[in-house]
């Protein structure tokens, strides 16, 4: 018997209660701590459940329904470390969400915490689920929840076109996913992902396999953001309420890889095998041109949370060459680094937030130079900015350089240097912002027309507005973002963390031993690990993206701009408006990025 | 076969009729056609010629039924699909009420 | 991207879709062969094993009710996202505008109306409840009861007695009965951790097949759904309602 | 395959275009309503009792109840707003 289904259940009961008690409850302060609460147990049952597997994977059945005679006739959790550790994460950045909200959200009932609690379960029983039905469940639960939150402000008219985009763009994924599920269930007749493998190896690699395999990862790309189906994010992002733009660009779009690599290895591992060459090409091409797109939207930012979700996009590419090796190595790295990315990326968040609750904007032409009388913000800021661009020994070093070094094994040479420029360019665009509003140095940020049109609507109104304490920073905001930003520091100093997740990814890839526990119950061999630290190629990448990113800081607070070529201002013009927030575009260029993968995957199926 | 390819064709026309779409109530429907496509396919998949329906009650307990697993997956479908066009329609109320039109290619106040 | 060139990239993208999907399903078993062994296990585990005559409801609540609780979970969530999302439309003068609205309604129509509404509400409220508790032995359950429940709300609504609805269905109350709802079907989930082997477990005694307390936890589940829906759709729906009766004029 | 069947899948297929190609959001809802009748009789002729009850309160009632308020809200906060146009005026 295991903890890991308390730690789904304790916040949905905790929510449950909330919302129960709302209308007669009218100090919401208490509630908030009661959901405080909430998630802290269920992180700590996460990390129960991760110690309880102890580098093993647990099963756990649902109604005591064992498998009867190799056929799952129940739904399980399979608790592997990697899964595990990303629920774990998932409900750390909950506690951090929660406590930020206390301060933030300045509403009479307890129905916002309730969501943000049923938020948080789904997407921990998400991670830790065997079934792909249930975590095609878990997917719609956390995307209803994510839709509410985000049009939450729903005074403003940017949260609320957001919160369209983001449900319409994301119900054609999830009704995608779905049909690649029926296809799939028609195929195998299970919806267990261990016995979906097992069934689906038994056939050819066929149309069936090719489409169903488009209709998965497309829906779940939707998710985590990769062109072209990322539209959508920095819409949605931008104007969540930061709490919940913290587990947005934190955790949100990351569950996205981390399904695709779930199914990636469990269901089309087997079938797809003799193909991987070429699967690899084109889940790595996917990933560098996410990553670019999302650089360079990124830097031609001047709205901050929406420069916050552009880099969100660009490492998510990075994330997804990382899962796209296909190989413990590369995966590995890709966990350690969503890990320590989401950390910082958390923190950034909770600054801006920080900066919004104070001066009533978000914008970095208006902020120049006011973040001076928050000077600690500023350092915490350009620290997280540079952690960014990978300066070691923050966390995303780490996984930056083992991810390096599986590319390189896998013969792509070209591909550490294209993480070396994006992560100069997303690291240097925000290095830019901190100087430029908690220094006031530099050449001011421009009038951007894109985000013009939004200005008008605010109103001036930032998330509060009591303007009572401007002398002091409220610690439920500076805390969260210290304490996030430390444990960013400190993931990437944990002895042993390297090996550990060398270990867990090589368990995540080992789909037979996986198969083998959960069917039929046979014990896990043991696996080992030849994984180690950052070596001298690991940091002379990182300098080199620390450098890139102060020259790039540099050149924008010089005004590099001004005297840029034409025709590359003309094509960023181009790319920008692109980005429309029409759902009618986004659902085109979801329709066309599946109908290319598929295309592509066929090609290389033959 | 037919019933196959009437789902791929649902798809299609749903989604289709969100791309084109000039009214958010219209596009909430498209989506209920693309989410009708799903209905279809997993039905029937789960179709076995002559089978009864998957209910004890009045017929002996060994006739063949249909299968009962992608009903039971059905269901939940339709629930998610209520919910959705709830929260859509709530948020085009909102919308509509807000900026005065119901067209989706009036959005975009944050964009670029 | 201009509405052609949009027009353009969505059509030939639903024609290589539209060519992807045609293949993929050529691969699937031939209509009317079902592929095993989950279609052929899953019903006869729940006649032998939980004396449950309906598997659809067998599934839904016991062998896949995990899935299940991730529904209710959505259905209850989107309640009070609705909620949430329409009554900040709200404004002070609701009541006031709600009754203006009457009053402009000729008296004529508002008769039938309730009339219609007074003979329809008691049976759909008996059909609704029959719906519910029978869901372990005929087609039907918690979800469609409740929906056909709160339809019987709203035909008190559609009579126009708005003042009787809002006595039979004061807002907190539908709230608190959504919320219960839900958080009935997680503690019966628990239960099965406290009382037996697994989160889930069925530990109510499995009776007769055909009676109606048949299935363990499954009628209880069923029950517990049926509110949460009932409390759920009528929430959202009324929201609606109130929407509509709200006199509208431009805010800001 | 049953001819009911067959009916029905041509029905479903009908429907679901007609709603799609149906510019006007009111008789767009009438042939969403069609074409969630027209499923579930489908359901009902695929062995799936189950689905074609949960179809027909959810097609039959609440989606329809739904777009149908929202269509009406819709309209008041358009007419208002002329009202309002035509009193400026």
């Amino acid at each position: 018997m295991s903890v890991a289904p308390l730690a789904v259940l304790v916040p949905v009961l905790a929510a449950t209660l909330l919302a129960a008690t709302s209308p007669f409850v009218a100090r919401r302060r208490l509630a908030g701590v009661v959901a405080v609460l909430a998630a802290l147990a269920s992180a700590v049952l996460c990390a129960a459940a991760l110690a309880e597997a102890h580098g093993d994977t647990l099963v756990v059945w649902f109604g005591g329904w064992e498998p009867r005679a190799g056929v799952a006739v129940g739904i399980d959790f399979a608790v592997d470390p990697i899964g595990a550790a990303m629920a774990l994460f998932v409900a750390v950045l909950g506690v951090a969400a929660l406590v930020m909200c206390i301060e933030v959200i300045q509403v009479e009932d307890n129905l916002f915490d309730a969501i943000a609690l049923v938020f948080i379960a789904a997407m921990v029983g998400y991670c830790l689920t065997g079934d792909l039905f249930n975590l095609f469940v878990f997917f719609e639960l956390m995307s209803v929840c994510a839709y509410v939150l985000v049009g939450y402000e729903i005074r403003k008219r940017a949260p609320l076109e957001g919160s369209l985009t983001f449900a319409i763009t994301n119900s054609i994924g999830s009704i995608l996913l779905l049909c690649g599920i029926a296809l799939l269930y028609g195929r195998t007749g299970a919806l267990n992902l261990a016995q979906m493998g097992r069934a689906l190896a038994e056939g050819p690699a066929d149309g069936l396999v090719v489409v169903s395999y488009a209709l998965v990862a497309g829906g779940l790309l939707v998710k985590a953001a990769a062109v072209p189906f990322h539209f959508w994010t920095a819409d949605a992002y931008a104007v969540a309420p930061t709490p919940v733009g913290l587990l947005l660009g934190g955790a949100f779009s990351e569950l996205g890889l981390f399904g695709l690599a779930r199914v990636q290895w469990t269901v089309f591992h087997d079938v797809l095998a003799p193909h991987e060459a070429e699967l690899r090409a084109i889940l790595v091409g996917l990933g560098v041109l996410t990553a670019i797109v999302g650089a360079v939207m990124c830097a031609a930012q001047h709205h901050l949370k929406r420069m916050l979700a552009f880099a969100t996009i660009s490492h998510v590419g990075l994330f997804l060459v990382g899962i796209g090796l296909l190989d413990a190595a590369g995966l590995a790295g890709a966990a350690i680094w969503i890990v320590g990315d989401g950390l910082v990326k958390a923190a950034l968040f909770a600054s801006v937030g920080l900066l919004n609750d104070r001066f009533a904007t978000v914008e970095e032409a208006e902020l120049h130079g006011r973040g001076r009388e928050i000077g600690g913000i500023g350092v915490l800021f350009c620290a997280g900015a540079l952690a960014v661009a990978s300066l070691p020994p923050f966390g995303p070093f780490l996984g930056k350089t083992l991810v390096e070094d599986a590319a390189l094994t896998a013969g792509y040479a070209w591909v550490p240097a294209v993480m070396v420029v994006v992560s100069a360019l997303t690291g240097g665009a925000l290095l830019r912002v901190g100087v430029r509003v908690f220094l006031g140095r530099g050449v001011p940020a421009p009038e951007d027309p894109h985000s013009a049109r939004a200005e008008g609507d605010r109103g001036g109104a930032g998330e509060r507005e009591d303007e009572a304490s401007l002398a002091t920073v409220p610690a439920l905001l500076w805390g969260p973002a210290v304490a996030l930003m430390a444990a960013a520091l400190a993931w990437g100093l944990v002895p042993g963390v390297v090996a550990a997740a060398g270990r867990a990814a090589e368990r995540f890839v080992d789909v037979h031993s996986y198969a083998g526990l959960v069917l039929d119950g046979r014990p896990l061999p043991a696996v080992s690990s030849t994984l180690h630290g950052p070596g001298l190629t690991g940091w002379l990448y990182a300098a080199a993206s620390v450098a890139g990113a102060v020259v790039v800081a540099l050149a924008a607070l010089a005004g590099v701009r001004d005297r840029a070529p034409r025709a590359g201002l003309r094509a960023l013009e181009t790319l920008r408006g692109l980005h429309s927030g029409r759902p009618g575009d986004y659902a085109a260029f979801t329709a066309a990025g599946v109908a290319v993968l598929g295309g592509l995957v066929a090609l290389a199926v033959g | 076969m037919l019933a196959y390819l009437v789902a791929v064709w649902l798809l299609l026309a749903g989604l289709y009729g969100v791309i084109t779409s000039r009214h958010l109530v219209h596009l909430v429907l498209c989506l209920g056609v693309m989410q009708a496509s799903t209905y279809v396919l997993l039905l029937a998949i789960g179709w076995r010629d002559g089978g009864a329906a998957p209910i004890y009650a009045d017929i002996p307990p060994n006739t063949p039924v249909v299968d009962p697993v992608v009903q039971a997956l059905t269901l939940t479908d339709v629930v998610v699909e209520a919910t959705v066009v709830a929260v859509l329609l709530a948020l085009t109320v909102q919308a509509h009420k807000r900026f005065g039109t119901s067209d989706p290619d009036a959005l975009g106040a944050l964009r670029g | 991207m201009s509405r052609r060139t949009r027009l353009v990239l969505g059509l030939g993208s639903l024609a290589g879709l539209g060519a992807l999907l045609v293949w993929a399903v050529g691969g699937l078993p031939a209509f009317g062969h079902p592929r095993g062994p989950y279609a052929d296990l899953a019903p006869r585990i729940m006649l032998d094993e939980r004396h449950v005559a309906n598997a659809v409801t067998g599934i839904t609540f016991d062998l896949r009710g995990f899935d299940t609780l991730g529904e209710e979970l959505i259905l209850f969530v989107a309640a009070l996202g609705a909620a949430v999302l329409l009554r900040a439309l709200r404004t002070e003068g609701t009541i006031k505008a709600a009754a203006a609205y009457e009053e402009r309604r000729g008296p004529g129509t508002a008769d039938a109306l309730r009339a219609l509404g007074a003979v329809l509400v008691g049976p759909t409220l008996l059909l609704g409840i029959y719906v519910v508790v029978h869901g372990a032995l005929t087609p039907g359950g918690g979800f469609q009861g409740g929906v056909l429940l709160a339809g019987a709300l709203l035909l008190v609504y559609a009579a126009g007695q708005v003042a009787a609805v809002e006595r039979v269905r004061p807002v907190s109350l539908v709230e608190v009965a959504d919320a219960l709802g839900a958080a009935a079907y997680t503690l019966v989930a628990l239960a099965g951790l406290v009382f037996g082997v697994a989160v889930m477990d069925n530990v109510l005694p499995y009776g007769t097949t055909g009676s109606l307390l048949s299935g363990g936890t499954v009628p209880v589940l069923s029950v517990a759904v049926g509110v949460e829906v009932t409390a759920g759709v009528t929430l959202i729906l009324s929201e609606f309602v109130d929407q509509m009766l709200l006199r509208s004029r431009r805010e800001d | 395959m049953t001819a009911l069947q067959t009916v029905c899948l041509l029905a479903v297929a009908v429907a679901g275009t007609a709603t799609v190609l149906t510019r006007d959001p009111l008789r767009q809802a009438v042939a969403s309503g069609s074409l969630g009748l027209a499923l579930s009789v489908l359901f009902l002729a695929f062995g799936a009792p189950d689905v074609a009850l949960s179809q027909i309160v959810v097609a039959g009632v609440a989606v329809p109840v739904m777009v149908l308020l929202a269509l009406a809200k819709i309209r008041t906060v358009d007419r208002a707003a002329a009202r309002d146009d035509a009193e400026e005026q």
